[in-house]
């Protein structure tokens, strides 16, 4: 009180109203109608009484995946993130004092760079989504042209992402098909479907019904385009790198290393690409540099490309991204280390495997993709998907996605359909509640 | 005298050890059968110990900068005082471990905070809708132009492909407005440093789309001319969209939606105080007035009085503009900070910054060129011109400030003000705190005389001295495998 | 080259801010009607606000060396990395919002956990019974002191009232010995650091009560005589008392109660891996054989096959310790500990932080002396009387391996050790990391040989410079009133 | 794997066994039979599971108080306090590289100091019970005299406590009575109990009855004895300090200065005293001096009192303390200020002075004491104490307590009678639930 006196006399005014004597009395208002502030410990009830009506995986076991996973966080990984020097900064504007979170963002750079098997990755995007979007403006910003092909069997919201991104190019989006028996790309097709007008073919590995598909090898002998693939990260632990065949981009949910779902935000976009594109690339570049004593230091570079230098003509707007959404995925990719991934990797396909055959044995309940999964798959049902799901909840068990019901895209072929996801964190006991509730469904 | 924390910190890839962290179920055998042309051959990383990794990021984070460490002055960008509360709310389970796809039913809780959330808006920003979707400042003008676009087309109305801004504004705006299919056109500033309504005038026609402006401007200046403003893009049958990111100096005063603006953004990771986290993730809702409800992204949370639930009937929706329903721990973030501060509260924040930034700016005037008028709100731009002449630049300046163990403030921006520092203590800030500030900012314009040097060769005191950004982008070094 | 943090940090009292966290209920009337006598004329102290008090913490926070920064070499405290699991299962709710007079039904899973970790201790002691009440090592050998004191009056053999320890004993040992009302007898260690069994059997007699040691010994030496002592001890109607601080050095390989020994405490916040907090709090549980059970402290946890419960129904129990039932987060932590590490996980703790030991000991080795033989247990005490002829103390050494941005050893203990620095690398320091902390004494060596001033003028790194201790045992400022 | 064989080989061994070759045969063990370990994940579902049994005070109500109490804590003393910096953190041997630590304990030091009206305090004790033995100990040493009188209706924990601190000094236990009527002291009969051999007097304000008692002010003139005085921290926002009327130790809980109650433990011994004694005090003592630079610098000081130097003859065994509650507490007193102490000592005497009123005027409910109370008070009950609390818990409330049924005192001149806290963390809605309840039980 008194503080804010001795500057209002410092000021010459009377009234911190004066302050405000430029805004037109004419678009005041006379105050938020929003309620009071309440007190710190009465929020704490209050967000406890509101939050407690949320159900948790650990309150049961969800098996849903589609786009964002359940995985084992490592208890440090929350200790770094939380470190306030790191969450409570702003972007390292001014790189002297913000060797920390630089460092961290080129280890995260670095980790998705030997991941993903490219050049370069950016030190963030929004999340798997938004990337797609920027994939397919870099694409075009890359060679100039206008269309960009995508598998049918994308999930609907990148699709809509995807449509609103490439609106203000005027691309034109065209979907390949799939398989219907394997699930994998058909790949006729998608050749057929490339001629010279071809931006960009995106593929996705695993793709949304959670199949390895090994097509993708085959796709950059098929022309010129940007080529650009989606992955999951964790997967890498086995499977090839896009880097390995062929890719100019590649793209990803970071989430999945080490961020907690968070009812779907923050998320996190991986964006990989090449060397040769970076003067494309949109988002933030940490770069390794020097300081005048000759001494290894980081700072964000290639700043030319971004909002802020290039305005109108920059690769994209982005600005704020998900730094500390990297800093979670570079400390848990460190708590892992190669062998944590590979050994990951291999249990989440192993135990999705398991569990695929646990289910498919029960009458009624069929193998839609004779593929190999990752850590989800699609079943078909004996009954109603709706009815599947409300049964398996009142048996305290959320079951998978519901892929007509919940998708604007429609799986007609799939009849009634569920796409379930095993990782590690389900139990062997939620793995058997659930194959023991889908035998009593009726 | 201030020294940053010095840790000559290997990357992690230099360090050697082997892994002590067990996942789930590792001990079983898996027969994992994946074709061999699949199969990766090599992955380049190393093992290392539980420990060494903590160890590791904990010492980076010794050498970085944060608002929980000192005075954050970083103008455009609002560095306040992010509640500790909103962090202990957002490690609960019931955030942390509830997956998007869940039954409504089981995440009743989620979709009652983004409801609540959504009502507050409306009323903060004087919008009749609001969708929490956008994930940053940058995505929420994305999404606001795309709903323009939507909304002209609606009416048939397909030539109106151009956005102005003023020269004043923030990067993002041209950018995202290109993003968006929109050509831009900049108009300059009048010499009070506002929109130049003959310049809008003469840019505004049956092409114009929508006028994107922030106020106050980047200047950290009103614009009294706003109704006119509103009234000049409305008869032209353009939008007016406001660049929410300086709500924070009208906040509980006056609305972007009294103030005739269609659209807004809400910078939630500025003004409500949700962490920065070093470069985001932030949120970026955007409100709207009735016209352009319609056109919102999916879903909406609505509450039919009893049941909260996600609406993905909305008419003319232009669909996503993010995978799922924004940043949602941001958003409870957000919605904790202005359940403490209510709407009084809000008011008070936006006073006290106006206080303090208008403080500052006379204790620095003299020692800095203040360039157009004095009164502010949230923000201050002076320029350090006047050190030009000791052959020292605005860079040295915040460099220096450095070692003075505060944050500089933005340099170099908005674009019209020549070597620009742009201060916004934000209400979070004592007056202790800016008296040191200041103090400090004065000691060093007196060095910038004495000893230039002192400032050129700046920072002395940081975890690395300054650092070769040319080099960085001529030769760039971008991931471990690239060092040679 | 490293360099702590340094801020000119003032004391909280001499900031200025007003409060701004609110109390619930703050803004109501309260009609307190205190006598005029008893009420409270002055408070001096001041108000801050939030935002202010958390970076003043902060920054202090980065003065600070904790061992998830850096090797903490601390012989004797075992400090270990500690488990982040752990804190974040004591940070919920079910842990730290329990009252401990709730019904018993309420707190089932916090008995659960007490009762298992009593179960677990058990096992590791070699012991039949165990109490969780005392809240320190320290606290644990008093505990344990009282049982061997109520033990023998219950035999009504009221003369024994002597504790023999030897001469290589932690302070803690005597003390406590004196505070249960006993006579300590100190007797020296033979020419191997070990029980002068001589001076043992010449100590003991019909007043002895108990022995007192640990094994390994302080100088990280295992006793082989151990079984010859506990006979000898037994024999004489004495009890054996084992100091746990040191079962890192044999967890998994042997027990306390397979060497003989009647009671034990265990230190949590040292071989459990719960932090130590700066200096507390830990927790020093203490772990009887059968002839000593009917005397623990009151409650202990029990379980009938379904229920957990608190029993007060100790036959000849010495009553309370500590006010309630020991330190109850401190336990969970130890519980998650042991949790995690199984059985097996326990032995391996202890063979890796054996060879760690030897390892740094046989590097070390030529460069300071070795007292003793060779090879030790889980820590290893060297003495730096060797450079004593450059005018260099031990003291001198530990203050320049701050320099290095790691932490010195423990020094001047065991006190039959001249210039002691004692070293206990523990098992989850990386062979990267002994290299490096060998390396660094290695240098200091060199230096002290070089440049002697360089050591004796150190630190040079840190926040502070060396401090003036005897200054400030002199005229002692203790608190900030009493600053002049 | 790798590291431990180069290490192995270093040291010229084939077998980690090699390294036990000291210890005999005969006393090895085959193996610690208490299960494999798990892995990080695994045991954070297991701890949930258990812990899912408690019931908190979020859960239910809980107006127990009686020793340790429920108070808001701010976030922000929980960010402060897991700073791993100060947790991890061993005792400050090394003073220059433990400024933070020192610096915060010497402002808990003068925080302490300054709420008791003492000249020092020191860093902590383990809790408020081993503070009074420690007491007890001190004024021994202090006049060398062998009784000490506490009051009759001294908690019982606190008095087994005090019975085996002063056991090896075969100190004498005296209790002197309190005034039925008004649960305050009989100060009449305490006089005549002091004589030449009192080494101490023990007295509480507020007292175990939660009764605010002016008696304290007459005590030090009945002699020479060291007069002790414990305290309830907050209390002292309105109540005179005991430096005032002449105490020469204080002590207390420091739990309810920001610790939260962890279902009794950690908790913290406050312990102040006059500089004239301060050679006698128990415990660490931080102090203030200057480094070689004449920087101001904080440092452990008077260590000759302590153990680790004067072995058998230390003024009290402690080594490891409570110094991270000690950062809580320095950190709680921060936030709250010199005006947040004020309020809520007011806020904590109001709330609980109104609930008394509420049920003492619910038929058969009395008054047990006719005094003021500070946040706690002693009801008689209409019922057998155990009838009223199973109800109570019924209806989802904790009430207080419970006098005779779970103290080892027993208070026959009370009946049934039960100990209710209220404090700032009972909401109103709380209080209702409460009164409400109680005038249904039958
Ligand atoms: C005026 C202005 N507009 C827009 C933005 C973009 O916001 P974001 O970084 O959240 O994308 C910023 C951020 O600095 C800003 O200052
Ligand atoms: C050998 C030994 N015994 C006993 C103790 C005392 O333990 P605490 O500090 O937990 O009281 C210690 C602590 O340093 C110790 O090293």
């Amino acid at each position: 009180m008194d503080d804010e006196k001795e500057m209002m006399d410092f000021l010459g005014i009377k009234s911190i109203e004066e302050l405000f004597s430029d805004i037109p009395e004419s678009v005041k208002i006379g105050g938020l109608d929003i309620g009071d502030g309440i007190d710190e410990h009465s929020l704490r009830i209050k967000a406890r009484e509101i939050l407690s009506k949320n159900k948790t995986s650990f309150d049961m076991p969800i098996f849903l995946g589609a786009g964002v996973y359940q995985h084992y966080i490592p208890s440090g990984v929350f200790s770094v993130a939380s470190r306030s020097e790191f969450y409570t900064a702003y972007t390292p504007y001014q790189p002297e004092i913000s060797q920390g979170m630089l460092q961290t963002l080129f280890e995260y750079q670095s980790y998705i760079a030997e991941l993903t098997g490219m050049d370069v990755a950016n030190a963030s995007m929004y999340d798997y989504a938004t990337a797609l979007g920027e994939a397919a403006r870099m694409a075009n910003a890359i060679n100039g042209k206008n269309e960009i092909l995508i598998p049918k069997n994308l999930q609907w919201e990148k699709k809509s992402v995807l449509r609103n991104y490439v609106k203000g190019l005027d691309m034109k989006i065209i979907e390949y098909p799939y398989d219907s028996k394997t699930g994998k790309i058909n790949i006729e097709e998608l050749k057929r479907l490339i001629n010279e007008k071809t931006a960009a073919v995106y593929a996705e590995n695993p793709n949304f019904f959670g199949v390895i598909d090994e097509n993708v090898l085959k796709i950059r002998e098929f022309g010129n385009f940007v080529f650009i693939v989606g992955i999951n990260p964790i997967s890498l632990g086995l499977l090839k790198p896009p880097g390995d065949y062929g890719a100019d981009i590649v793209i990803g949910e970071g989430q999945i290393l080490g961020n907690p779902i968070n009812f779907g935000g923050p998320l996190l976009g991986i964006f990989a690409t090449k060397m040769e594109h970076v003067r494309k690339m949109p988002g933030r570049l940490i770069g390794m540099s020097k300081d005048r004593d000759g001494k290894r230091a980081f700072v964000m570079t290639l700043q030319t490309r971004e909002q802020h230098i290039r305005r109108a003509k920059a690769t994209s707007n982005i600005c704020s991204n998900e730094a500390l959404c990297a800093v979670f995925s570079a400390a848990y990719l460190s708590f892992l280390g190669k062998s944590g991934l590979k050994k990951l990797a291999e249990i989440n396909m192993g135990r999705a495997e398991e569990t695929r055959k646990m289910i498919c044995s029960i009458r009624g309940y069929t193998n839609a993709h004779d593929s190999l999964h990752f850590n989800e798959f699609v079943v078909k049902l004996p009954f109603e998907e709706i009815k599947v799901h409300r049964f398996l909840l009142s048996k305290g068990i959320h079951g998978g996605y519901l892929m007509n019901t919940w998708s604007n895209n429609s799986f007609p072929e799939l009849g009634n359909a569920m796409l379930l996801n095993v990782t590690e964190v389900h139990t062997d006991s939620d793995i058997k509640r659930l194959v023991d509730a889908l035998k009593e469904v009726k | 005298m201030f020294h940053q924390a010095v840790w000559d910190e290997k990357l992690i890839i230099e360090m050697k050890g082997k892994r002590s962290l067990r996942l789930p179920y590792e001990d079983r055998d898996y027969n994992v059968e994946i074709p061999d042309i699949l199969k990766r051959s090599e992955l380049n990383l190393n093992d290392n110990e539980e420990h060494e990794v903590l160890r590791h990021y904990v010492r980076l984070s010794q050498m970085n900068y944060g608002v929980d460490l000192n005075t954050y002055p970083l103008g455009s960008c609002t560095m306040k005082f992010n509640p500790k509360l909103s962090e202990e709310i957002v490690s609960m389970d019931q955030v942390r471990y509830i997956h998007p796809y869940q039954d409504q039913s089981t995440v009743q809780g989620a979709l009652q905070i983004m409801y609540e959330l959504q009502e507050y808006l409306k009323v903060i920003g004087g919008m009749d809708a609001v969708t929490l979707q956008p994930v940053a400042g940058a995505d929420g003008e994305f999404t606001g132009l795309l709903l323009v676009r939507a909304y002209h087309e609606n009416r048939k109305d397909y030539k109106r492909r151009e956005i102005i801004v003023p020269d004043s504004a923030h990067g993002t705006n041209p950018a995202s407005s290109t993003m968006a299919g929109f050509t831009t056109i900049e108009i300059p500033s009048d010499k009070n440093g506002l929109v130049d309504l003959n310049a809008l005038k003469e840019a505004l026609s049956e092409k114009t789309a929508a006028f994107m402006i922030t106020n106050p401007n980047t200047l950290g200046i009103f614009d009294e001319n706003i109704l006119e403003i509103a009234r000049l893009v409305h008869e032209k049958g353009a939008l007016l969209y406001y660049d929410g990111a300086n709500l924070n100096g009208i906040m509980g005063i006056t609305t972007p939606g009294k103030m005739g603006f269609d659209i807004v953004h809400f910078n939630l990771h500025k003004t409500f105080a949700t962490p920065h986290g070093g470069g985001g993730p932030g949120a970026g809702p955007v409100g709207v007035k009735r016209h352009l409800e319609d056109f919102l992204p999916v879903p909406v949370v609505r509450y039919d009085g009893k049941y909260y639930y996600l609406d993905y009937n909305v008419k003319n929706t232009i669909g996503k503009v993010a995978g799922f329903y924004g940043n949602f721990a941001v958003l409870v973030r957000a919605w904790a900070y202005i359940k403490l501060q209510g709407g009084n509260g809000l008011r008070k924040v936006t006073e006290r910054a106006v206080l303090n930034t208008n403080y500052i700016r006379k204790k620095l005037q003299g020692h800095y060129d203040l360039p157009y008028k004095e009164l502010r709100k949230h923000e201050v731009v002076f320029s350090g011109s006047n050190l030009k002449k000791y052959g020292v630049r605005t860079l040295d300046v915040a460099k220096r400030m450095l070692d003075y163990g505060v944050h500089a403030p933005t340099i170099y921006f908005p674009l019209i003000v020549e070597e620009a520092l742009m201060i916004e203590p934000t209400e979070t800030e004592s007056k202790e705190n800016m008296d040191h500030l200041a103090d400090i900012m004065i000691k060093i314009a007196q060095e910038a005389e004495k000893d230039p040097e002192l400032l050129k060769t700046a920072p002395h005191n940081t975890a690395v001295k300054r650092i070769d950004e040319v080099e960085a982008a001529r030769n760039p070094v971008l991931t471990w495998k690239m060092i040679k």
